[in-house]
């Protein structure tokens, strides 16, 4: 399970992260929302170490988060991959750093799940759709079979019916794996409709957390309920539900 | 451009075939024979000492392409090294190395060359030594610059949370989309620095009469530029058609790369 | 006056983007045109303003990003005084409070260069300036999508407000049906750089009748995941 | 803004003092003993061992690198460049007197490449790939090719020796900077066509530039406020960093024709091991190459302020 407790993180002289106390367990699905530039990305650069925090601490099991290697799904899938590179090359990258055997089986059934064929994965990134790329980036993250997946607004690049389509596979493939997984989204439909826990991120604090239904129901802030009614006005939530 | 590459081809084999195909040694002096016109004995004509022409040109190739090429290839390692320094250093690093950079480019380069050349005692070793250390700045900014974008790169950053060593990341992700920038600017310096070697030659700070170099020939023909002016274009046709030759291939490549990123 | 244009199309190196396309667009009223990415929505949009243009009629364009829209190195005045110079009209300041005002955006200094301000007050610029010659048409290419969600509702919702009652047609370019289905009367399907489907909004919503429509209508809430 | 222009200055200086102290580690690592060459040039005669000892302590030549360069650079600071160690003549004079040569010709020549390379420039970008940009190109390439010193030498035959229309050696009349700085001029000519074409070209690839066509703005207005700022910011750059390439030029081209300006000042200095006057072209070379690059990038950041700030 992981726990960020009392983490706080500075970009540059700026205070990016504050004071924010979150906990994930095994198996489930937590949603960071808020507008850019309220510390989603900080966020997760700390959970996976790519940034020191200046204060508090992040675990997974108590232990630190680095050791059961987490996994992330890029906003931008083309980046993701060495341009140079045939998808299936950069897809194993975490085998080989770990040094283990690739097992056929569970490469086939992963790619079946994301509908991928092998031969896409034979492409280079810009050969295949964007969508492609995107579930090309999940099977990378899940292809080692790490406990903890973050995903780093995995939708916004693309269209919307790719969006839904995607967050399906996503949410099966969790249901069949069982990892648990951290999903940045400034979408807040996409939030609640995939997330056991929301919690709305702004200027680097906690604003509000709760459950995706009682925060669409009754937001506890005023800054919340006025993300839930834009959301409304921009058709990501459906007002009768 | 396949023309360009043939003629870069056909000077790059002279340089290395020169000595075979010339059809006189460079350095026989033939007193009777000096100042010739081009003959059928001798294409190009015979020089101030009645040296053939055409055998001290194919001889200076050697000089002229290979000392380049040398040079250029000094430069391309420790531009490489010094900009990978300052890529991945850190700040202060990245800072002091680049300050470096700047000092080094404040001297003109062959303003400095002439002076190392000059001061150090002219001769193929300080020119070697003075071309080069004027001649990798280049490419430390661009090893720098692609190191720095690179960093923040998605797959550089996937293949770090991956748990892969530098040392892979290196070979699989930062070489590969450095090599082909840093080989634009290779063929460019190449290019330059056949320039510079002429340069010091001409003014007589490079390669040492009797060795036939390109740039000495012309200081040897500028004195008899009234009476055999034909003396003095060969050298300079040599320079600037393989300069030229060299500059498009460079060209070529880029245009090639640039097609094959979009 | 209705607006219509026939034989729209448009290929890009040897590709066709849009097929032959005809449309009509009565006064005041507004679209949305919904599609998959690449279907060639985009491109649609500029063939049409393009066009209208080239047969004098006024008709402005609002790019996806106001970086699209807007010289870093020129203050938010200079493109002001520009737009109302293509226009031909001599400057109003009077309008040009009236248009800011009424899309929010904060007296902030014109003197700044767009990255001066925030984006969504770039993005409300470029529309204030799109609105300058009251054109006959606006086509605005995914308004909302650079913008945080807060920005871009309040926007729409002004700018919903400003067209009231406006002889200004408005067409919504977007992949996102639900965007579209809460702002607009009328829905256009493209599908594959062609218009596939045309009609009112409930009935899009309720009776599609291509695939494309289909498609779209099927996959536009959040609602169907399994957890 | 102010911090910028302040960390910019700062960079220079600690540029030009890095230079300085090249210079140095330059001349102190020279072959031969410098001690003895100051001497002989101060008394015109070969000296004995302790007037050289004497010498030595002077100069400060005999307590090792740093005091040497401190009483070395003591000078300097106050602009005093020294005496020639061969004539014992003052530095500074001479050098005026030298640059009173040098300045003109740079100038000239700037003043005949830009005024090549900027309508050629602008030609060749109006139909990129068209014919006449693939001949401003090719004529570009091929002047870039061509050596300077080959160029001068071919002028003089066509223009001075076969023509003899325009003086060729030397300095003494108006007409003696022409063919100088014709050679000079054609080679900035060549090297500057393809930086503002490219320059040009980048400009006009700029995103919102459909925009504002849509917008009915018209294209000279186009050309004139949103293309060409954004063209001059990269030609600006480029040409301070090719201004060691006039530089270089100019040692050449005054070399070739025997005009008493800094590159001859500096080969003679060097040939005679004239330590005193290498380290005053150089620094002042230096000085020139630094000051322009600073002044350059002053100007890129007053037109775009955004250059040099963090997450730009």
């Amino acid at each position: 399970m992981l726990t960020i407790d009392a983490v706080s993180a500075h970009r540059g002289k700026l205070m990016a992260l504050s004071d924010i106390s979150l906990t994930l367990d095994r198996g489930k699905t937590l949603a960071v929302t808020g507008e850019s530039g309220a510390g989603k990305s900080t966020l997760i650069a700390c959970i996976l170490g790519l940034l020191k925090p200046s204060g508090g601490t992040i675990t997974w099991s108590g232990a630190p988060v680095r050791t059961c290697r987490p996994a992330l799904v890029m906003q931008e899938p083309r980046m993701a991959f060495n341009p140079a590179l045939p998808l299936l090359q950069s897809v194993l990258e975490p085998l080989k750093a770990r040094r283990a055997m690739v097992l056929p089986d569970r490469l086939t059934r992963l790619c079946k799940g994301l509908e991928l064929s092998p031969e896409l994965l034979d492409r280079k990134p810009a050969e295949v759709s964007i969508g492609q790329a995107q579930r090309a980036g999940i099977l990378r993250a899940l292809v080692a079979a790490p406990p903890l997946i973050l995903f780093d607004e995995p939708l916004s690049a693309l269209d919307s019916v790719t969006q839904k389509h995607t967050a399906r596979l996503i949410a099966e493939l969790q249901a069949e794996e069982g990892f648990s997984s951290l999903i940045v989204t400034h979408d807040l439909g996409y939030a609640c409709a995939c997330s056991d826990r929301i919690a709305v991120l702004r200027s680097g604090r906690i604003e509000e957390a709760g459950t995706p239904g009682s925060f669409v129901a009754a937001p506890q802030t005023e800054y919340g309920k006025k993300l839930r009614d834009a959301a409304f006005a921009l058709g990501a939530l459906e007002a009768a539900e | 451009m396949r023309s360009v590459l043939a003629l870069a081809l056909i000077f790059i084999l002279l340089a290395v075939l020169g000595p075979v195909l010339a059809p006189y040694d460079p350095a026989a002096i033939n007193i009777p024979n000096r100042l010739g016109p081009p003959s059928a004995d001798w294409l190009l004509g015979t020089d101030a000492l009645g040296r053939d022409i055409l055998s001290r040109l194919l001889h200076g190739a050697r000089w002229s392409l290979g000392l380049a090429f040398l040079i250029s290839v000094i430069g391309l390692c420790i531009g490489t090294v010094v900009g990978l320094v300052a890529a991945q250093g850190g700040k202060l690093a990245d800072w002091s190395v680049m300050r470096t950079t700047d000092t080094f480019l404040a001297f003109p380069e062959l303003v400095a060359a002439v002076v190392i050349a000059g001061l150090l005692g002219a001769g193929t070793g300080t020119l070697i030594l003075a071309l080069s250390v004027t001649g990798w700045m280049r490419y430390a900014r661009v090893v720098r610059g692609i190191g720095l974008a690179l960093k923040s790169r998605g797959y550089v950053v996937q293949a770090k949370l991956a748990g892969m060593s530098p040392l892979v990341i290196a070979h699989r992700h930062y070489i590969p989309a450095m090599m082909p920038s840093l080989i634009v600017v290779w063929t460019g310096m190449f290019a330059h620095t056949i320039l510079g070697i002429s340069a010091l030659g001409f003014l007589g700070f490079g390669v040492q009469p009797p060795t036939a170099e390109w740039g000495t020939m012309l200081l040897d023909a500028r004195i008899h530029i009234r009476s055999t002016p034909l003396q003095m274009i060969w050298p300079g046709l040599a320079v600037a058609i393989s300069v030229l030759a060299i500059n498009l291939c460079g060209d070529a490549l880029r245009d090639s790369l640039a097609a094959r990123n979009s | 006056m209705t607006l219509s244009v026939s034989g729209l199309c448009a290929e890009h190196s040897g590709r066709i983007i849009l097929r032959p396309t005809s449309l009509d667009i009565e006064p005041g009223v507004r679209i949305g045109l919904v599609g998959a990415s690449g279907s060639g929505k985009s491109t649609f949009g500029h063939a049409l303003t393009d066009d209208l243009q080239a047969r004098g009629r006024v008709v402005s364009h609002v790019p996806q990003s106001p970086d699209e829209a807007l010289d870093p190195l020129r203050s938010m005045a200079f493109h002001w005084r520009e737009a109302e110079t293509a226009l031909g009209v001599p400057h109003n300041a009077q309008r040009q409070r009236e248009l800011l005002q009424s899309l929010g955006i904060a007296p902030g200094d014109l003197g700044k260069r767009p990255w001066g301000w925030s984006r969504g007050m770039q993005q409300r610029f470029v529309i204030a300036m799109a609105l300058i010659g009251s054109p006959e048409l606006i086509v605005l290419d995914e308004p909302t999508s650079a913008l945080d969600p807060v920005v871009a509702a309040d926007t729409m919702n002004l700018l919903d407000r400003f067209l009231e009652g406006c002889q200004t047609a408005m067409i919504l370019i977007t992949h996102d049906l639900c965007l579209a289905a809460r702002r607009v009367a009328q829905l256009m399907v493209m599908h594959d750089g062609q218009i596939v489907e045309r009609a009112a909004t409930a009935d899009l919503l309720h009776r599609p009748e291509t695939e494309a429509a289909r498609a779209l209508t099927a996959h536009r809430s959040w609602l169907a995941l399994p957890c | 803004m102010t911090p910028g222009i302040l960390g910019l200055l700062l960079r220079a200086i600690v540029v030009v003092s890095g230079a300085a102290i090249a210079t140095f580690v330059l001349l102190w690592n020279a072959p031969g003993d410098p001690a003895f060459a100051i001497a002989v040039a101060r008394y015109n005669t070969i000296v004995p061992t302790d007037v050289l000892d004497q010498v030595r302590a002077e100069a400060g030549l005999d307590a090792g690198f740093w005091p040497a360069f401190r009483a070395w650079i003591g000078p300097l600071l106050v602009g005093d460049f020294g005496r020639s160690s061969v004539t014992g003549r003052a530095v500074w004079p001479d050098l005026v007197r030298a640059l009173g040569y040098t300045a003109p010709l740079a100038l000239a020549a700037l003043m005949i490449g830009l005024s090549i390379a900027f309508p050629l420039a602008c030609l060749a970008a109006k139909k990129p790939g068209g014919v006449l940009d693939r001949c401003a190109v090719a004529i570009a390439s091929v002047g870039a090719a061509i050596p300077p010193y080959w160029l001068g030498l071919l002028l003089i035959l066509l223009f001075a020796v076969q023509l003899a229309w325009v003086p060729a050696m030397g300095a003494r009349t108006a007409a003696h900077i022409i063919l100088p700085a014709l050679t000079l001029g054609l080679g900035v000519a060549a090297a500057l066509t393809r930086i503002i074409r490219s320059g040009i070209l980048e400009a006009r690839g700029q995103g919102f530039l459909p925009a504002f066509t849509r917008r009915g703005v018209s294209r000279r207005s186009i050309a004139r406020d949103h293309v060409a700022p954004h063209a001059a910011i990269p030609v600006v750059t480029v040409l301070g960093l090719e201004l060691a390439f006039l530089l270089e030029g100019l040692l050449m081209v005054e070399v070739i024709f025997g005009r008493p300006g800094l590159g001859g000042f500096l080969v003679h200095a060097i040939e005679t091991r004239d330590f005193p006057r290498v380290q005053a072209v150089v620094l002042l070379t230096a000085l020139i190459f630094v000051f322009v690059n600073l002044a350059i990038d002053i100007f890129c950041r007053v037109l775009d302020p955004r250059i040099g700030e963090p997450g730009a």
